[in-house]
């Protein structure tokens, strides 16, 4: 049933593009319609597979190092004062660095291996994992830091086991976030230098014209991003079952 | 045992880098005593830095780059030639209503920021009897080709006559090319190999060029084992655009890659300096020589 | 702590004294100059209208709002009442997380402490007296109002402090329940030092030593009234009913 | 006093930049030190100023234009049962499709003005500000749904009034994350094509090797990253009083 | 609606019947062919143990669950339930964005209903009645527990609904403060069908024309006591405490 729900919606969506492109006459060296895209990803299933590979393995570590310190950090954060103080500007200057001036240092530093791909990945996810976690994190039951405090915890004890558990649906709203834009975190870091990965074809595709390889590069991506942030959908809500939900993303017909 | 050797390309693998990729397929550089490792940034301008840092001990450059970065004081020095003309050129429609660079007075002109894209297209409009102020400069980025075929400029500067022209035929717009040096700018070599101004007495660089000076001469006398050896294991360069681009690239290969023409340097520097993009025309020796 | 040196988790009893306690919310004083002593092992009951300030007064004795001078709280042994103190708010607060055993058990966890299976038998023990048998695995959203106060109860009961601070433990259960837990609380809190907020005259004065009457704007606690014999008395004990009149009086002021 | 902490924090942060230079012996042409950064920035000072004013009003109205569009776009996500089955999943794509495929596209339906780069904008703060209100609609406490249906509420007025004010807190979580992101969108509109504008700046510095230039414009642009999240949070703190707040990032001493 | 057509907002006296009511937890019925009748403009009061189902019942009859076959819940006139019902939560369920006026005219801004000078007149004059002269205007934050209870009444007042829910309308209250509102909710609730459940026997006595007492696992509710005279009766007659016994006797069943 779901499954035919979202073969029903990819249908009506290529219906649409391959109108758009038909309607507009949109050349195809801008938009390709979708039968071109869908020939090309034929064509250059090996081609793709192989990219796709790399960069899944790029999203997936990347993903899992993003949360991980965003994690940290925000937690971090949320405890220490002064960490508050001096991490939180850094934290939000380095949203806005574009990859190009921190790609000689990355290189510099980590190499032109996988290495610096993921630290780009990494970076683009981190930010919304860290600030969605800490927003929650400021944002307890007073309530409950109360009993807290009567019962005798330690700052660290009631952040481990109060506020931490009671900012998890904020945390898993940032892992959502996280889930969607990794994949172009990863074609980010593939940008500072790579010879595989989607990102390097789609770049290359993209110089020599070959812009049917280039959107079905895309599509992949695509594909990718929409599967991550189902999985982590349906993966938070079963791990947060306490939570209201009036509306999941795979809800039931 | 073989000298590891790092590369950093200027760019993505590409028809320009041929004597560089048919040199490693076919195994001239491991003849030569070297493991070559060649890697492709994203962008352009990072790999004379990570040289100029010692990350790596050759970059494919471009030598008007060369000249403004050691400008800029970087410590670079040019020991190879790739491409031994201009490839950059000011492109546009051929149906299209500017039939000389004249034509180009309240246009608009796209371009990918390279750097000197402004001093080359001021040499050629001045030439033609207009100056900068009579057109709108319009950084287009990767997508030189798309923005003048979709009509969103008249014109792109930093177009590759190899590339774009062909890009465009096959679009079926075909492009009309103005070539810089036709145009009152000082011919100069397009790709140049760079490395770092304290290493020019690494002994594995003499090995290095002559490697790829063999590769060269191999894909002169051998144009189709050569291609397949270009094309092994990167199955998206054999399209119709790289093999287009792969047979209009051909010709422009340094033919003697060790060698230097330092009047050539001169001269451009003084172009350079002229277009107030660098302050001094430095001595060639300084950032170009010749390897024993 | 003294609750840990004592053996069999009796802490030693200790008198806790609110002396010129003030308290002002935006400019107007809730109370001022206002005392009250609670003897050390017995049940002091607090009465007042809705509003007056019983609440607040509790949370300052719990030392959770800063003390504006001149207000002093001190324990008998001149020792500091903070982690000598159980709070039973006005809420439940349950962790909407945690199983129902868990919360029980959460000022151990939220200290550190083992949770030695001798812990687990007494909240087991506990929540079968509170009426709850069976449902340690629950989460609270499947209990019903009584039912999480009495969760909450089985917390506070469960914790070993030598003071304990109660704001209307019963207020969602029904007469006979409320009855039982009434007995229950009288023997598990023997030896402590208790105040208990209630709004029911009845249950003051069945398990009170102390009653006392907050009232006015600024508030001040009335004399105590201390009702003849051992609670828990009887609930047509003669002397309660007869005093009962007495303290409607009170707290219609 | 706050601004005294600025101010110190800057110190510290540009003494750590400097240290790092220092002891990693990194070249000025991979990571200029402060001072050369801090002397390119007073050089070009009419420069930088010229061009981060066009980037300041592209940030600006992208900004808007992003919460504006996300804003509706999650409601409605959350209104229309319908709109979540086919938007999501679209919106999710959105996220994954890097900027130079859409390049083409964006510039020839907006041209090389400035439509383009705030279009841009938009599409990178439109995400997270979607995705945080759209988590923060569903999970809005069931009891006040259960009231507003007794009270005979149509679904539209629900959220309007209900809904919408309960998910405010995770809206401002989103849209601090824009802010956070928000100059970043510009400059990667600025790649797309433009004429002046710190992106171009940036590209242009790269390209001439003028390091420190392209630093001073990084340091404007992070400088307005940190002004913008500061300014966004004082101001949706000031919107919500309501919300329990442990720690702003302006904080009091 | 009803209350819309009558003057002077008295809505026409329904009577609801509930028949057959089942409702299961997990498997395990919670009730099961119970069966309670409303009698039209009367009060009925309903007691039981906590956890019994008294909640779950008056939910069920709010149209708040899906009936589960073969439950039929209809009013005297064979018209439907659905907008016809006030009901008053356990929780207090108030907003917290909104001040204490705004939340008790809350029904009227959900159904999107001018805010005639005449309601605002009503709901100070209710507020007033409550005991919260010149609170109007605070957040709930700043009201006490029996204050926000309060609130939660004389919204659930200011809504003319022919049938009335009450959940422990008065739990949280002192004694003299919950007799008035008593004598104060049967004032304005004459002439409606309300169903309270209450904890209280002796206020189950004085307000109710009804009263029954359910328990019981699966639950049913027993037949009903009717106290003689018209509530609200005075806390001291003599019928009211001659039927405690009885009622007592019952709760104990
Ligand atoms: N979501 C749920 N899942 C499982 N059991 C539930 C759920 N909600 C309620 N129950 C159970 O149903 C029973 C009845 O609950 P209800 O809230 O109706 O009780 P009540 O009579 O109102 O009690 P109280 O006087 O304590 O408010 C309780 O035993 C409760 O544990
Ligand atoms: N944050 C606040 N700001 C302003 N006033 C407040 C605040 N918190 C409480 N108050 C006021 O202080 C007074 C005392 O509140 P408190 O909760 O102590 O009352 P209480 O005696 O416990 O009442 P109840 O029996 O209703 O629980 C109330 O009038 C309340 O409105
Ligand atoms: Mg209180
Ligand atoms: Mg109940």
């Amino acid at each position: 049933m779901r499954l035919m729900r979202a073969l029903v919606t990819l249908a009506v969506l290529l219906t649409a593009w391959h109108a758009l492109v038909w309607a507009t006459g949109l050349p195809r060296f801008i938009l390709p319609g979708p039968l071109a895209v869908a020939d090309a990803l034929q064509r250059n299933a090996g081609l793709l597979a192989q990219h796709a590979a790399t960069t899944l393995s790029e999203i997936l570590v990347g993903l899992a190092l993003g949360v991980l310190l965003g994690t940290a950090s925000a937690i971090l954060l949320a405890s220490v004062r002064g960490a508050r103080r001096w991490l939180m500007p850094l934290l939000v200057v380095s949203q806005a660095i574009p990859v190009f001036a921190l790609a000689p240092l990355l290189v510099l530093w980590l190499g032109y291996g996988m290495a610096s791909k993921i630290a780009m990945a990494t970076l683009v996810i981190y930010f919304p994992v860290t600030t969605a976690l800490f927003d929650g994190l400021r944002r307890t039951e007073p309530g409950w830091l109360d009993l807290a405090r009567t019962m005798g915890a330690s700052g660290a004890s009631t952040l481990w086991h109060i506020r931490l558990p009671a900012a998890l649906p904020a945390l898993a709203s940032g892992i959502r976030v996280a889930a969607a834009v990794a994949p172009i975190g990863a074609v980010i870091g593939e940008w500072v230098g790579s010879s595989s990965g989607l990102g390097y074809l789609m770049l290359h595709a993209n110089a020599r014209m070959q812009v049917d390889l280039l959107f079905a590069a895309l599509f992949v991506l695509g594909a990718f991003a929409v599967a991550l942030y189902a999985a982590t959908d349906a993966l938070l809500r079963r791990a947060l079952p306490w939570l209201p939900d009036s509306h999941a993303f795979d809800e039931k017909d | 045992a073989q000298d590891k050797l790092t590369v950093l390309l200027d760019w993505f693998v590409n028809p320009d880098h041929a004597p560089l990729v048919v040199a490693k397929e076919m195994g001239f550089f491991k003849d030569a005593g070297l493991d070559v490792e060649l890697v492709a940034p994203a962008d352009p301008n990072d790999p004379p830095k990570l040289v100029a840092a010692g990350k790596a001990e050759l970059a494919v450059s471009y030598q008007p780059q060369l000249q403004v970065q050691v400008g800029e004081g970087l410590p670079l020095v040019r020991v190879g030639t790739l491409v031994s003309t201009p490839l950059n050129s000011l492109v546009v429609l051929a149906d299209g209503p500017v039939k000389s660079v004249k034509d180009l007075k309240g246009r608009k002109v796209g371009f990918s920021v390279g750097g000197f894209e402004d001093a080359l297209l001021g040499a050629m409009l001045e030439k033609a009897g207009l100056s900068l102020k009579d057109v709108t400069l319009v950084n287009v980025n990767f997508s030189l080709s798309p923005s003048i075929l979709s009509g969103q400029v008249d014109a792109v500067i930093g177009a590759f006559r190899n590339f774009e022209l062909n890009q465009m035929a096959i679009e079926k717009h075909p492009g009309r090319a103005f070539y810089p040096e036709e145009e009152g700018v000082p011919a100069y070599d397009e790709l140049i190999l760079v490395a770092n101004k304290a290493q020019t007495n690494d002994p594995r660089l003499p090995k290095f060029l002559a490697a790829v000076e063999r590769a060269v001469l191999y894909i002169l006398n051998h144009p189709e084992e050569a291609h397949a050896a270009f094309t092994k294991g990167r199955p998206e360069l054999n399209d119709e655009l790289n093999r287009r681009a792969w047979a209009d690239t051909l010709p422009r290969f340094s033919h003697s890659p060790a060698a230097l023409d330092a009047a050539r340097y001169a001269r451009f520097a003084t172009f350079l300096k002229a277009r107030g993009l660098i302050k001094e025309a430095l001595p060639v020796d300084a950032y170009a020589v010749t390897l024993k | 702590m003294h609750a840990r040196v004592l053996p069999a988790g009796v802490p030693a009893p200790v008198s806790v004294t609110i002396a010129s306690a003030r308290l002002t919310y935006g400019g107007a004083p809730l109370f001022e100059d206002l005392s009250l002593r609670l003897e050390p092992a017995a049940v002091t009951c607090l009465l007042g209208p809705s509003g007056v300030g019983k609440t607040t007064l509790l949370r300052l004795i719990a030392g959770l709002t800063d003390l504006e001078p001149p207000t002093t709280v001190t324990a008998g042994d001149g020792l500091p009442l903070a982690g000598r103190v159980a709070y039973m708010a006005q809420q439940d607060l349950l962790l909407p997380w945690l199983s129902v055993l868990d919360n029980v058990l959460l000022g151990a966890k939220l200290r550190g402490e083992r949770r030695s299976p001798a812990l687990v038998d007494e909240a087991h023990g506990l929540l079968e007296r509170v009426g709850l048998p069976g449902r340690a695995g629950d989460r609270p959203a499947a209990l019903s109002g009584g039912q999480r106060q009495r969760v909450a109860l089985a917390r506070t009961l469960v914790e070993r402090r030598p003071v304990v601070l109660m704001d209307e433990p019963f207020s969602a259960l029904d007469a006979i329940t409320r009855l039982r837990l009434q007995e229950l609380a009288a023997e598990l809190l023997a030896g402590r030092t208790v105040l208990l907020v209630t709004h029911d005259p009845l249950e003051a004065l069945r398990i009170g030593h102390f009653v006392h009457v907050m009232s006015g704007g600024p508030a001040v606690v009335g004399a105590a009234l201390e009702p003849p014999g051992v609670p828990p008395r009887a609930p047509d004990d003669a002397a309660v009913l007869a005093m009962q009149g007495e303290l409607l009086r009170r707290l219609a002021g």
